[in-house]
């Protein structure tokens, strides 16, 4: 099969990417193209250079495994005219807590919630799960059948994450040094 | 608003505990929960308005130490351990426990910041136009009315009926019928006797509890009588059944439905 | 106020055009660009050709009294592969939820579905109206010309169902058309 020539190729990109839904994966898109995946992948960051160079109105997003168009945030001005700034609900500070126990340590079952948050976790999940920001999978089942909850694309997409270790690293919240001295000290003083 | 406790090293729900314990001068194993629940309350009090949040922060604290408590108070098998070791083992897992509770906390925010810059860029949401859409396969390929029926229910049910976890309770080998049988031999030899000293062997007060229940079952069949004299007073247990021998005892049990409590 | 000059004017109705789920008509696109439709209109007509002349794998598509983007024809068999390679078919949760509601509360509008759901639901009605699933009818309209959401017979076909009282019983309440409006109203309070 022959290597379709640098225009035509974009042209099939830019096809693609007017018609998805959703994200698509490179595997997928160089599929569709017949050509390899590093073809394409050179391909897409030319055609992004182009869009970045030629000041459009969009640009090609990296997001939840794989690519899409979306308007460049710098137009948010005329897109909130638009009414596009219709954001759902910002979620509680429990709810967002609950998230980030689920994307750092998932798969986790809502008893694990639980227990490393201190309170009965099930509401705030409830909440993730109809936002569809995680979900209980049926591959991820426990003994007892108990099912295990994981984040989703859509979690990834809402974020702006290509994948799941582009999630800022967990270490770098632990609290410093300081702050656990500063913990220790008091619990040594206040029990003796 | 938020429970901001100001502490010099430290402000926030963790510092909440912190200062609940260092400034009320508690020792964190003499604690009294309820003290702590005033102390809260106070809090509330002050602020005027119940707060979710903060609720929350409590509980998280809360939880907390009466896990530590509960370790406290009913010490595993290898007791022998060190007790100075054994402290440092517990205030390590309380402080290894804190940190990580504070650090998802800061996570969240962090969750928060991306998805607040991930907002501002709406994507491009295409869509095929036909011919090629009927091409796709079917969305509902695989779907049944009870998938639906269960996807609408999840949506709508909000306090979905839940088991209670009874997991943590003890599993007591003492069964009612077990106990009727012992008051009975008892009192078929002193006729009569105080529910206390009827209950001094008991070795727990979940025993104490079925040694009542089958005394009352005893009651209600009129084989013994109650008489106690003023509230909270000396319950005194008399025997009201003939002479019966363990044999007829054992009968007895069996016809009045004792047997059914067992296991 | 002042014209906004070419390329941002052009910016603006491509970020535009990349957003909307539905054709754009001129009036409504001027007015977000506060410029006139005329002025609009040669701006639009100066991006489309530019768009034909650099050979793109999409042009502006005049449809349905409005302008939208769309994939170029000619990518024909591109299109017809990307078709084909959808898979595996998976209906996301948010689909599947606003199916439900819809089945279970039709005649129904598609702000009542947002407000049930608690969340935005244009794109999943989007994507069952396309797959013919449901349909919105035009003797089912309410008041300020809302139209209303019924499921369809491709519907009951699928789900293998003779008709839709075959559908299982749900256990929790689902609120009727007053609740829904009520939920909305606040809704949009709350954002605004």
């Amino acid at each position: 099969m022959s290597l379709p020539n640098q225009p035509m190729l974009s042209k099939g990109i830019e096809a693609i990417l007017m018609v998805s839904s959703e994200p698509v994966s490179s595997e997928r898109a160089a599929e569709i193209l017949s050509i390899s995946v590093s073809e394409f992948e050179s391909a897409l960051s030319e055609l992004s250079d182009f869009y970045d160079s030629s000041d459009r109105g969009f640009y090609i997003q990296r997001v939840g495994g794989g690519f899409r168009f979306a308007a460049r945030p710098e137009m948010k001005e005329i897109l909130e005219k638009y009414a596009l700034s219709q954001n759902p609900p910002r979620l509680s500070g429990a709810v967002m807590e609950t998230l980030a126990v689920i994307a750092y340590r998932q798969p986790i079952s809502r008893a694990q919630i639980s227990a490393i948050r201190g309170v009965n976790s099930d509401h705030a999940v409830k909440m993730l799960l109809s936002r569809g920001y995680v979900e209980a999978s049926s591959r991820d089942t426990g003994p007892r059948g108990v099912r295990y909850l994981h984040t989703t694309q859509l979690f990834l997409e809402k974020l702006g994450l290509f994948t799941l270790s582009d999630l800022p690293k967990i270490e770098g919240f632990l609290p410093g040094p300081e702050v656990a001295e500063a913990l220790e000290a008091s619990l040594f003083e206040s029990s003796h | 608003m938020s429970f901001e406790v100001e502490t010099e090293a430290y402000t926030g729900p963790i510092g909440l505990l912190l200062s609940l314990i260092s400034l009320q001068k508690v020792d964190l194993w003499q604690l009294s929960i309820s003290d702590l629940i005033d102390a809260y309350l106070a809090e509330l009090d002050r602020m005027r308005e119940m707060d979710l949040e903060i609720a929350t922060e409590f509980l998280v604290v809360a939880s907390a130490l009466l896990e530590l408590k509960c370790r406290r108070l009913f010490p595993s098998d290898e007791e022998e351990l060190d007790e100075e070791f054994a402290f440092f083992e517990e205030r390590d897992l309380l402080l290894a426990r804190l940190l990580e509770v504070k650090a998802y906390r800061d996570a969240s925010q962090g969750l928060v910041e991306l998805l607040e810059t991930a907002s501002s860029s709406v994507p491009h949401v295409g869509m095929l136009d036909e011919p090629y859409l009927s091409m796709m396969p079917d969305i509902l390929t695989g779907i049944t009315p009870d998938r639906l029926a269960r996807s609408l229910n999840r949506l709508l049910v909000t306090d979905s009926p839940e088991s209670v976890d009874v997991s943590h309770l003890p599993e007591h080998p003492v069964a009612i019928s077990q106990a009727a049988r012992e008051v009975l031999v008892r009192l078929m030899d002193i006729r009569r006797c105080s529910f206390a000293l009827l209950m001094e062997s008991a070795g727990s007060r979940f025993e104490i509890v079925v040694g009542f229940l089958a005394i009352l079952e005893l009651y209600r069949q009129s084989r013994v009588l109650l008489d106690q004299e003023n509230s909270l007073g000396e319950i005194s247990i008399q025997w009201a059944s003939d002479n019966l021998t363990p044999d007829e005892i054992e009968e007895f049990l069996e016809v009045s439905g004792f047997h059914l409590g067992d296991d």
